[in-house]
């Protein structure tokens, strides 16, 4: 066992610096898709209570569905159709295809399916802001715009706050999920390793502990954010 | 009432104004002309359509027909669809708003701001006003409502009092020429509603226009050019404190005044 | 689309579909029996299992169920070929198969989430009907079985059928340890077929199904137990 | 700029990673060479085996480069170039089995093969009728792993690509039980694959034709097999 | 009180009963000898350690030092650990409990059964009874305390009242030799009060053994063989409900008693 631990090290034979790589890619996707999440959950949100039915209609299809499928079958579907719609439409349209990297894809389709989460959870922060508050803003002239930017997102944080940080582990942890359309991330580098050593016990548990590390970290972090934006509320 | 000549110097002017929710016909035809320096009270049941009134003013609620001048500006409409007649141009209404300021009988501060942000809030964003400046007038508007030492607080940790004073400063922080205040004492306790009349009496002295909505007669009476009695979305008696509390006319109006003291 | 290959490959869907089933219903009802003692012990276990109890929840959410399928598929299971004799044991044929691994980590799963949720529906009931139960001298056990589980589950029934759905979702990630599920299926299919979308988009339609035959079902059992919980 | 596909999982000696996490094997340098030879800069671009046929067409990637077997099933839905190279298939199980790679000496045996391959579908048109399971795999790897592990009794695979394992310490109880042929199913050799119709295919076939003219893929091949790899 | 020759045939019978909370000394030796038939109220200040007393009689609450005996049989302890004696037999808790039937101030039914569930729910799963026996008895019970009509709603949606009825009948199935009621009335209105009071009272007639915190002194003076007053963890006063009331002695007691009236 003790030689196999040098297999973790940072130098030869240690897969240390390609764990590294992983994990690096690993926190670029989950933070592209987790920042695209958000801004799909916020326009999502605000079309679900504001919008005209019809984007009403197609964001509770979007939400339900997303929701309903599992994310293995979400990310083959929307990475291979996606992909493929996208450089259709763009050749029907006279351009050229575009050159989907795969980090830009992994953090298109797990942002996709993330934005169908964060609707719900920010609508319902969103619905949690006692109405006064908006109205307050309509009637001292602020614009619609002003009053969604300056008092609905502000006021409707610490309502989404543990809502999202739950989603923030969640996609942490559904970067994995994309080791099975072979993307280079933790999850993918880790199984190589595994396969090219047989040392699979090895590898696994260290990938375990890296994600469950990155885990206790966020949690951290979210709980000092989460204090920041209490500090308006009386304690409870 | 109603005969118009004098529209060009009304501050707040509204003609036969009706809002329906849904089947509820809330109001049916209120008639209000409020000039430069007019404090009037409005009074009346539970139900009877004030707050609604209220807000129907600055368009918190969509008026369902009729037609409302802010300043001698009448406000644009367009034509009423499902009961309710949208504004014509979001712009006006904006505008106009920053003449209207709102006390809210829930306060309706913002909880994630400090007290000077909200009071600061409109005057920079809305008005545009520099942050200098706005800090400056805010703080010496705070001052006026007693509340300077409080400035940096949250909201949530201030008394209803004390939260009353702070919205109405962030309301006068516009420097509105009018001011809506919807029963700004109700939610209070008793010792607080003395602190939250006095500074309401303060700004009636120095010649804005105040509508306000209140169950407090004592005050209504002391305090006011005229008061109007509304029922079942109506006005059922309107006049001078005199002529409303001791010449009363209507019947109803009588037994709720009664019923009141 | 060309749904022309369905007829041909009707047989292994839906013996992709029973497995899934099997998968979902195993590990579902194994993990909520892990989770009440998993609940319970951080409610009034001594500390040192309560920390047990905790450090397993916060391990298992920590991490991906990926990662842990795959622990314990390629990494424990590579360990008992080394143990003598095993392979002559009447363990080995279940040891060398899948399924077992899949609904090992499936049902680990399920104890970490549902253990959590479990933690606060314990606690969540209200004192004095335990001292009620046991001043009318019930035993801690019916106390438990009696009163105090199903309290809890009661107030957290909403969340389980959550959980439940989540469950069904995680299944496909079986496939990836050789089991063909339904997903496992699906996959076997666009291999044959060289078709992209159509057997993915089939049985995305059928966890769709899936799902809503689930929330149905405890739509109608939420509606049999009384609402309001005395606070 | 052309993306080459490559299966993410490591398919020692043709790809692998190593300690660093480059890439190395006879395949990224062939695959390097004709590139070079056709004056293009290549990317590699490791895609999931079961994906990387509609990897091509989603145009993801531009070609493949994995050891994929020419095949009628394949050329249903893709192009190829002419062959690069050409080794057969094998059955590889533990020393102490009776096992000689026909049907029937795999009868009542778990038989493992990755999922998607050419013998994937040799497992299913000669063993399927005798083994008592045909169990295929993301990854050449995770079956030799099950192997190992006595999760399946034989496998089936390149020759080649097993020499790897069965030269490492997992690997050293097996060893090939015999050399699979059926043309129908291996077809004609491991080539290029290719979008139909895509002119890439003359390029992809003129570089393979110079750098078999010119010497370097001999230089190439000795480095790794002691043998023709490219075959008659 | 307190020299024994009667142990055989006391209903409950407590003898220096102490309880600690860490350093908190909330029972000071309390002694009780409750015979069958006999009604006692204990009364006494808000944090007395009257609801503590009741709830260490069945062991709710563990004592820390003293002997306690349910129908002359005395309670078996292992030697107090931390402040806190452990009932040496399980067994013999489970089954003195069943005679001992215990009302909580804030009724604590079983929210996941009907009401008569929850009064089926100690015969049929601690004594054993059949279901269609439980059945029978139960219902006659709930009719005894009107609340028949009841049967199969929720708790949830009963009245205050109503619950306490229903928490009567629950612990009344058991068939208890005695029974312990922690004010019984404080949670609830006025109105419902009297209801529960009748409950009451017809138990005591029938003979039962009752222990009874309660605040209603005009009641405890009415139903009481014996009244208990209780100040700062001793019982500071006893005896006829007359000698307590009227012909107070202690004066700490007799504070009491004026300032309840
Ligand atoms: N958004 C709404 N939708 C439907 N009905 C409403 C709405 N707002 C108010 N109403 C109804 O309109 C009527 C008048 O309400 P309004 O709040 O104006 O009364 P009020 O005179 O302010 O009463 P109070 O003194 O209690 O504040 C009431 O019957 C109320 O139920
Ligand atoms: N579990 C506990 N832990 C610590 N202190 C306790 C606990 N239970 C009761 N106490 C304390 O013991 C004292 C007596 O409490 P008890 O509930 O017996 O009073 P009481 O006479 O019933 O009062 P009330 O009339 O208000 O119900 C109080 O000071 C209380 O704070
Ligand atoms: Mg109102
Ligand atoms: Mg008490």
């Amino acid at each position: 066992m003790f030689e196999s631990l040098q297999l973790l090290w940072i130098e030869t034979p240690g897969r240390g610096l390609s764990l590294l790589a992983g994990l690096v890619s690993t926190i670029q996707i989950a933070v592209g898709a987790y920042a695209l999440g958000l801004i799909i959950g916020l326009f999502g949100a605000l079309g679900k209570i504001n919008g005209p039915a019809p984007l009403k209609w197609l964001l509770e299809i979007y939400t339900t569905l997303i929701r309903a499928v599992p994310e293995l079958v979400l990310i083959l579907l929307l990475y291979y159709a996606g992909t493929a719609a996208l450089n259709n439409m763009l050749e029907s349209f006279g351009y050229e295809t575009a050159n989907i990297s795969g980090l830009v894809a992994g953090i298109l389709v797990l942002g996709f399916v993330q934005g169908a989460y964060s609707t719900e959870v920010i609508r319902a922060a969103m619905l949690a802001v006692p109405k006064g508050q908006v109205e307050a803003a309509q009637a001292f002239g602020m614009s619609r715009r002003q009053s969604v930017l300056r008092i609905l997102i502000p006021a409707m944080i610490p309502f989404a706050l543990p809502g999202l940080s739950n989603l923030w582990l969640i996609v942490t942890k559904d970067t994995a999920l994309l080791a099975v359309v072979g993307f280079f991330e933790l999850a993918t580098t880790v199984r190589e390793s595994a396969a090219s050593t047989q040392k699979y016990l090895l590898f696994y548990l260290a990938a375990a502990a890296i994600y469950l590390t990155l885990t206790l970290v966020s949690n951290v972090i979210f709980r000092r954010i989460e204090n920041r934006y209490r500090r308006g509320q009386a304690a409870v | 009432m109603g005969d118009g000549q004098q529209a060009a110097t009304s501050a707040i002017r509204v003609d036969n104004l009706h809002k329906n929710f849904g089947d509820l016909e809330v109001l049916k035809g209120v008639d209000l002309d409020a000039h430069d320096g007019d404090v009037i009270s409005i009074i009346g049941a539970s139900g009877s359509g004030k707050s609604t009134f209220l807000r129907c003013i600055n368009l918190l609620e969509l008026p369902s027909s009729g037609s409302i001048s802010i300043a001698g500006e009448p406000i644009l409409f367009n034509p009423a669809k499902k009961g309710e007649m949208h504004p014509a141009d979001r712009k006006q209404i904006q505008r106009l708003r920053t003449n209207l300021g709102m006390v809210f009988q829930s306060f309706n501060l913002w909880g994630h701001m400090t007290v000077l942000q909200n009071v600061m809030e409109a005057p920079v964003h809305v008005l545009g006003q520099s942050k200098a400046e706005a800090r400056e007038k805010s703080e010496a508007m705070l001052h006026r409502v007693g509340l300077y030492e409080k400035k940096d607080q949250y909201p949530a940790f201030l008394s209803g009092g004390q939260q009353q004073r702070a919205a109405i400063a962030r309301a006068l922080a516009l420097e509105p020429q009018a001011m809506l205040f919807d029963e700004p004492t109700s939610a209070l306790d008793p010792e607080l509603v003395g602190e939250v009349l006095k500074v309401i009496r303060g700004i009636a002295d120095e010649g804005r226009t105040l509508i306000l909505v209140t169950h407090e007669m004592a005050f209504a009476k002391d305090v006011s050019s005229k008061v109007v009695f509304l029922h079942q979305g109506l006005v059922e008696e309107e006049g001078t404190p005199d002529q409303v509390f001791n010449q009363t006319k209507s019947e109803r109006c009588k037994a709720f005044v009664k019923s009141v003291h | 689309m060309d749904w022309s290959w369905i007829p041909e490959y009707s047989d292994r869907l839906i013996s992709g579909f029973w497995l899934t089933l099997q998968l979902l219903l195993m590990s579902a009802t194994m993990g909520f029996m892990l989770a009440i003692p998993i609940g319970l012990v951080q409610n009034t276990g001594p500390k040192w299992l309560s920390m047990i109890a905790r450090g397993f929840c916060t391990t298992i959410r920590g991490t991906p169920l990926l990662i842990q399928l795959w622990l314990i598929y390629y990494g424990v299971g590579s360990l008992f070929p080394d143990i003598d004799g095993i392979r002559e044991s009447f363990l080995w044929p279940y040891l060398r198969a899948a399924f077992p691994y899949a609904v090992t980590a499936f049902t680990l799963s399920v104890a970490g989430y549902t253990g959590e949720i479990m933690r606060g529906a314990f606690a969540g009931v209200p004192k004095g009907e335990l001292e009620a139960a046991r001043a009318m001298g019930m035993s801690p056990f019916k106390v438990l079985v009696r009163i105090w589980l199903p309290r809890a589950v009661q107030n957290v029934f909403p969340t389980l059928a959550g959980e439940f759905v989540l469950t069904l979702k995680a299944t496909p990630l079986a496939a990836t340890i050789t089991i063909y599920e339904l997903f496992g299926r699906s996959t076997e299919i666009r291999q044959d077929t060289f078709r992209v979308y159509e057997p993915l988009l089939l049985v995305a339609g059928i966890y769709i199904l899936m799902t809503a035959v689930i929330v149905v079902i405890f739509r109608w059992f939420e509606n049999r137990i009384p609402k309001p919980s005395i606070a | 700029e052309i993306k080459l596909g490559l299966d993410s999982a490591p398919y020692p000696p043709f790809a692998d990673v190593d300690a660093s996490g480059a890439r190395k094997g006879f395949e990224i340098e062939l695959g390097n060479a004709i590139c070079k030879a056709m004056n293009e800069t290549c990317v590699w671009t490791p895609i999931a085996w079961d994906g990387i046929i509609p990897a091509l067409n989603s145009k993801k990637i531009d070609a493949i480069f994995a050891s994929m077997s020419i095949t009628e099933k394949r050329l249903k839905v893709i192009d190829f170039s002419n062959k690069y190279y050409n080794t057969p298939a094998a059955m590889v199980a533990p020393k102490d089995m009776a096992i000689d790679g026909s049907p029937e000496s795999v009868k009542g045996k778990i038989v493992g093969v990755q999922g998607s391959t050419t013998h994937a579908d040799y497992a299913k048109k000669h063993l399927g009728g005798t083994a008592a399971e045909v169990k295929s795999y993301q990854g050449f790897d995770e079956h030799n792993a099950d192997l190992a592990a006595g999760r399946v009794d034989a496998v089936v695979g390149d020759s080649l690509a097993f020499q790897a394992f069965l030269d490492s310490d997992a690997g050293s109880k097996f060893e090939i039980k015999g050399i699979l042929n059926d043309e129908a199913v291996f077809g004609k050799g491991v080539g290029v694959g290719l979008r139909k119709g895509d002119a890439l295919k003359e390029k992809f076939n003129a570089a393979i034709a110079k750098i078999r003219d010119d010497g370097t893929y001999d230089a190439i091949a000795k480095k790794y097999f002691s043998f023709d790899i490219y075959g008659k």
